[in-house]
């Protein structure tokens, strides 16, 4: 946790001067504005997104959880940093065309989902995170269907 | 009631007694954790039986008549059945024709009863593994148990037989660096595994030095010879393997994809507005929904039918197999008889042993090749390479004479 | 950039050319679809050996010695080279010796040239295949072309070539009823498998009325004693089986779960903002993240790995298979060399035949078990045990004489 909120503390300093450059290019051509909301739509902007809307659009998870509850922090100023975190990487990869032809998520994207996962799920799922400094089972091991299917 | 299910959440566990280290019992662990005890009871009820597994515990012998030749002179040929709930653990092996034909050693206790690492640390390791059976037996009550695998103060898994922790301390692993994950399949290799009772102490140990295949665990017992018996027909020294699921399952790609035998024989289940283990430990086959389709998003039949094409798959090989190794053993009888000696049989001889413990590693695996089913396929491919070649060493000698 | 972007999206496909009914020429096709046609063109690439595949056309004679006996007195055993890219299909086969040693009939062209359909209609389908392929190679100018699996106005997947319907029809299948994603197995189907010359007119044929399996396949060609031809140190009625691909593929688990061929030897890649169907025909191992992770979200490293330890299994029962064929040569040879009589040895003679069959069909295969890992160890083990059988029947008779 510590070590957790030493990183945010330092990435929101970077990330606000990062932010103002961003909205310099890219970013509002590709309705950059929209990223900040929580509307799905948003992230289908990037049509390299589709496949995942498509799949979530049919997930289970379509009724109860926009992208952005799984894939930004539920706690402020968490959300936005990641937000900013993301915008910034996902327009700079999109613009320079630079990122793996099949999308990868990456390990810190992958904990803050799992950290929501257990954020909505903690009754259900107490036995899998277990209390106190248990070591947690991943949830996308199980269920790496839910967001929108593979 | 939401507001009730929350806290049922918050405060588990719910700490009805405290558990004393040496509890054995079931029921009094259950106080505490109700819905897992509730399904581990259920270890005692026959769900029937399926295709190649089930909890129906039918004369195996009777089902594959080959074994009675293939195993002849060991007291595996006398009385073997399909393994059921570990509820009788302990109930089965009292009543198994093995321990009464052969004077076996306390070193069977360590997988059959609770009382095991109790026993243990009364008697000592070596000496309890070469006390007779039959001179402990009266003291077991408990066949398996909650602390079989779990820490009564923290719940936490941990490794109660010394056999494991042996033979993994012998391969440079730690496990006090299992990842809890690795935890969901290290308990249950304390038992599911290819075992041996070495030198006079009959000291249980595990043939890993080599690593976890077949052929490493061929080279660890030809490096010095060991002889589990002799066959009754053709004089072989001979190898048999008991339930090797923990190897096999290693060698597949579900290990591989850090899939561990609680995900499967363990998934989780709803009780309440929690989900927990079910510790009613069984084939998967009688609970695909829960077992796999979790992770595998495919209707039930499809997954059933996955299963058991595999399985058929391995099972026709088996039966080639057997066919193969019988045919060896009458060349090598039919040789003896024409008056082949001992030493000029000797090559027949360890084809034969080769050909015979690969056969029974894939059907004595209880999966019937599910565990790994490309590595089941290759073990019989070889075991049935050597038997024909055993088979052809024999005819040859025969007509020599 | 990003604007640039999304117009393509929006204006795709761009007509720039009309492609007439009968255009082979895929340059002119590529006017119309400038991304599928660039990555066409790289079927022309040397990209490199894999551990068993790849497109470095070796010598398969030179690096599995094996082969030349196994192939005894047929013209396979003289020349027969690691298959590469598409773009070289008709160059390829004009060069081999298999087409200089023997008269071969016009047959071979179905696979390997794009006037192949144009040719069928001119001449008619039995005429085409008789003709002999010297009179009719100077016809040949594409290799591979878009109209192999294309209709030139709609671009959608179609059948050009008679002999799969024919064989699906067979079968029951009705062409006209195939789903997109089966069709995206279907036009491989057309060359990816096995085939035979049926009756003097030397008719096209996949040898498929039983079904798709070995077993299948062989009661086809057993059904009416079929032999592709006598093997030269045998004398046993041999069956040469040629890149069964689809057939294997069938029997696995992708098969089973939907998965097409495309799906992993053309996976989408964008082209600018848009998805393409990668029409660089290649080896999955130079490709894993595109071919694979996109189902399997698994580092590339692992994936690598699954697929080699999948194909040194296969490689290493293949060896084993080898080894055994071999030795029945062998005793087979010295029988005959003993005196033992043709009519004596049939059975022998027919071990034989099923044995180099079943090895040859996972030999054949292009993907060294990988398209279906359990069925390929099994079809192993069974060419083990019955060419072990040969050896043994040959050794009987000679030791009886
Ligand atoms: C500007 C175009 C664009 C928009 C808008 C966009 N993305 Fe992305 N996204 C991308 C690209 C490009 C990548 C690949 C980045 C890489 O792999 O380096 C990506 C990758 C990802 C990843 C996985 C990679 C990682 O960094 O872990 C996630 C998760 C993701 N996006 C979620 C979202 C969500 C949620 C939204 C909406 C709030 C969104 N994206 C909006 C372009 C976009
Ligand atoms: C219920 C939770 C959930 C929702 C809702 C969700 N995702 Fe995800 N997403 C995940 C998880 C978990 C992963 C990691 C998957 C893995 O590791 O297999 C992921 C991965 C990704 C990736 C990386 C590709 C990959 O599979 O690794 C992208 C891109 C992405 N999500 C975009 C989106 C977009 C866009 C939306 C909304 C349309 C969305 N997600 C909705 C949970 C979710
Ligand atoms: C914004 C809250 C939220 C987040 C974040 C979330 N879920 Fe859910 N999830 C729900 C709700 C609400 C339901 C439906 C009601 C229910 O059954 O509890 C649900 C249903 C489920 C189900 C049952 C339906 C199914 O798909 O089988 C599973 C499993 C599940 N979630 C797992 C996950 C996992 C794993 C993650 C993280 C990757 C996750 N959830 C993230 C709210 C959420
Ligand atoms: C070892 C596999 C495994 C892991 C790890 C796992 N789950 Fe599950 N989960 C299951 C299974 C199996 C079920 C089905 C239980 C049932 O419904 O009987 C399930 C069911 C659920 C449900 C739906 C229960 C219902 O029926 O509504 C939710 C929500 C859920 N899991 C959340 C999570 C979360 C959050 C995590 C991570 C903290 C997680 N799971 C980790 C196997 C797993
Ligand atoms: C991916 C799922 C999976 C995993 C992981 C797995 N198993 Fe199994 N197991 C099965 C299936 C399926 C069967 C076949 C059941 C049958 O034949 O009825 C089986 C059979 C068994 C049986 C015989 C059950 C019977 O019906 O008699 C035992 C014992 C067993 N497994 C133990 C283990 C152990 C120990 C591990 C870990 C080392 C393990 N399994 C890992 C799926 C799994
Ligand atoms: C390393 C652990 C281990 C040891 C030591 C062990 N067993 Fe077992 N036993 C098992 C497991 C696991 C099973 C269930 C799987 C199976 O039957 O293949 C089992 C099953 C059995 C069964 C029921 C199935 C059958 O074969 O009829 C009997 C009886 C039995 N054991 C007797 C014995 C005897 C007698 C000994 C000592 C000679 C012994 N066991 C030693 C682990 C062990
Ligand atoms: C202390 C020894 C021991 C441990 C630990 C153990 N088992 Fe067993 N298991 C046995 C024995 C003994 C049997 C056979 C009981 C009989 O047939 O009398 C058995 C039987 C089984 C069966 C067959 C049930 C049936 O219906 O046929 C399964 C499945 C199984 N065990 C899975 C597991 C799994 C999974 C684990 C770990 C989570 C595990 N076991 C841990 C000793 C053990
Ligand atoms: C054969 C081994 C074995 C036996 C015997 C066993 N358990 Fe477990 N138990 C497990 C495994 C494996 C887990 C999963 C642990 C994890 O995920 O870290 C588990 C989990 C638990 C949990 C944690 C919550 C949950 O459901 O996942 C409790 C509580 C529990 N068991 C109680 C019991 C009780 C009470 C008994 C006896 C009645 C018992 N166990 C017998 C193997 C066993
Ligand atoms: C915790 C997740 C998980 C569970 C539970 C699980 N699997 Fe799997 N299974 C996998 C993964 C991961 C793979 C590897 C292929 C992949 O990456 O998709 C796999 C592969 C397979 C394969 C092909 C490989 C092989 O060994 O033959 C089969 C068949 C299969 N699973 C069937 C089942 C069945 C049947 C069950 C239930 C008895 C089951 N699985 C339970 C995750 C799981
Ligand atoms: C049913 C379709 C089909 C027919 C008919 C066919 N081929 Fe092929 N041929 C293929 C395919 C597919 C490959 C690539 C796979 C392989 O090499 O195994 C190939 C590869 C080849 C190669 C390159 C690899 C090697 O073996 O050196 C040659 C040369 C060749 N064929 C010659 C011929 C000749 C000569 C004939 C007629 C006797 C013929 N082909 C008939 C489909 C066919
Ligand atoms: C008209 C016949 C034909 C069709 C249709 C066809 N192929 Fe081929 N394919 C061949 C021939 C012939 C070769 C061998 C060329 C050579 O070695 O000269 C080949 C070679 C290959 C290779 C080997 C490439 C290498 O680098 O070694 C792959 C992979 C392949 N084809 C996949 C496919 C797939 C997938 C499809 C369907 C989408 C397909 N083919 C359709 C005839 C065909
Ligand atoms: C799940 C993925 C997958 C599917 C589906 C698949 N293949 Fe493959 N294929 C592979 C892999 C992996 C190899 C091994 C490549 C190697 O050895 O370099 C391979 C090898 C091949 C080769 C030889 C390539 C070389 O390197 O020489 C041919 C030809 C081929 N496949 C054709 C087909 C055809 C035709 C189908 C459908 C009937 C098909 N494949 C389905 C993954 C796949
Ligand atoms: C060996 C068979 C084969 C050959 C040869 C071939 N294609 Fe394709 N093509 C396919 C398959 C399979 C698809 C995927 C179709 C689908 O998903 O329905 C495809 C898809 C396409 C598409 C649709 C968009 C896309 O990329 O998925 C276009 C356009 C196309 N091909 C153009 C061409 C052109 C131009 C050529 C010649 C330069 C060509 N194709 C040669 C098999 C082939
Ligand atoms: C279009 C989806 C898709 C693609 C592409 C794909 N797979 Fe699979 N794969 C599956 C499915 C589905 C299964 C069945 C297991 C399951 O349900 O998870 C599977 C099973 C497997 C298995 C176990 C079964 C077997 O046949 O051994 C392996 C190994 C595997 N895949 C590796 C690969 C590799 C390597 C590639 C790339 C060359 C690949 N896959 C491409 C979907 C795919
Ligand atoms: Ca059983
Ligand atoms: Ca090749």
């Amino acid at each position: 946790m510590n070590q957790k909120s030493n990183f945010y503390a330092v990435s929101a300093v970077v990330m606000l001067g990062i932010l103002v450059g961003l909205s310099l290019f890219t970013f509002s051509y590709a309705q950059g504005a929209s990223y900040l909301s929580d509307d799905p739509n948003a992230c289908v902007n990037c049509h390299v997104m589709r496949e995942q809307f498509d799949g979530w659009n049919r997930g289970s998870h379509q009724a109860v959880a926009v992208c952005n509850d799984c894939h930004t922090p539920h706690t402020f100023p968490q959300k936005w940093i990641v937000k900013g975190i993301n915008g910034f990487n996902h327009s700079w990869a999109f613009t320079t065309g630079n990122f793996p032809n099949t999308i990868q998520i990456k390990s810190f994207n992958a904990q803050v989902a799992e950290d929501n996962c257990i954020d909505c799920h903690e009754t259900m799922a107490i036995n899998v995170h277990g209390s106190g400094d248990k070591e947690t089972l991943s949830c996308v091991a199980c269920h790496g269907n839910v967001g929108h299917g593979r | 009631n939401i507001n009730q299910r929350k806290q049922e959440a918050v405060q588990f566990p719910l700490k009805v007694v405290e558990i004393a280290a040496g509890e054995l019992d079931p029921a009094v662990w259950g106080l505490n954790f109700p819905s897992q005890y509730d399904s581990f009871k259920r270890t005692q009820e026959n769900y029937g039986e399926t295709p190649y597994g089930g909890s129906e515990p039918y004369s195996k012998l009777e089902r594959y008549p080959a074994m009675i030749r293939l195993w002849a002179g060991y007291a595996f040929s006398k009385d073997h059945n399909e393994e059921r709930g570990h509820y009788y653990a302990q109930i089965d092996q009292e009543n198994t024709q093995r321990v009464q034909i052969v004077n076996q050693p306390g070193a069977c206790i360590n997988c059959h009863a609770a009382e095991a690492p109790g026993l243990i640390a009364e008697m000592g390791w070596e000496n309890f593994n070469h006390t007779p059976y039959n001179d402990l037996k009266d003291q077991l009550h408990f066949g398996s148990s909650c602390a079989d695998c779990h820490d009564p103060v923290t719940m936490d898994l941990v490794i109660t037989r010394p056999a494991f922790r042996n033979a993994m301390e012998q391969r440079g692993i730690d496990l006090s660096q299992a990842t809890r994950q690795e935890m969901r399949s290290y308990v249950c290799a304390q038992c599911h595994v290819e075992y041996y009772f070495l030198g006079d102490n009959k000291v249980l140990t595990f043939p890993w030095s080599q690593g976890l295949t077949i052929d490493n665990i061929e080279a660890h017992y030809d490096s010095y010879g060991f002889t589990d018996w002799t066959h009754a027909e053709t004089g072989a020294p001979m190898i048999k393997i008991q339930h090797p699921e923990f190897e096999m399952w290693s060698t597949g790609l579900h290990a591989r994809s850090g899939v561990s035998c609680a995900d499967c024989h363990m998934p989780y289940v709803r009780a309440g507005s929690v989900k927990v283990s079910d510790h009613w430990l069984r084939s998967p086959l009688v609970n695909v929904s829960q077992a796999c389709q979790t992770c595998h998003n495919r209707p039930e039949e499809e997954l059933t039918e996955r299963i058991l094409t595999i399985q058929n798959t391995t099972a026709s090989l088996l039966r080639q197999s057997e066919e193969a190794i019988l045919a060896a053993i009458d060349a090598i009888v039919a040789a003896r008889e024409a008056g082949v000696t001992d030493a000029e049989l000797e090559e027949a001889l360890l084809l034969h042993r080769g050909a015979s413990l690969r056969w029974d590693f894939v059907s004595s695996e209880n999966s019937t090749g599910f565990h790994s089913p490309q590595e089941s396929a290759r073990i019989l491919a070889e075991s049935i390479n050597l038997a024909r070649q055993a088979e052809l060493a024999a005819y040859k000698l025969q007509a020599g004479k």
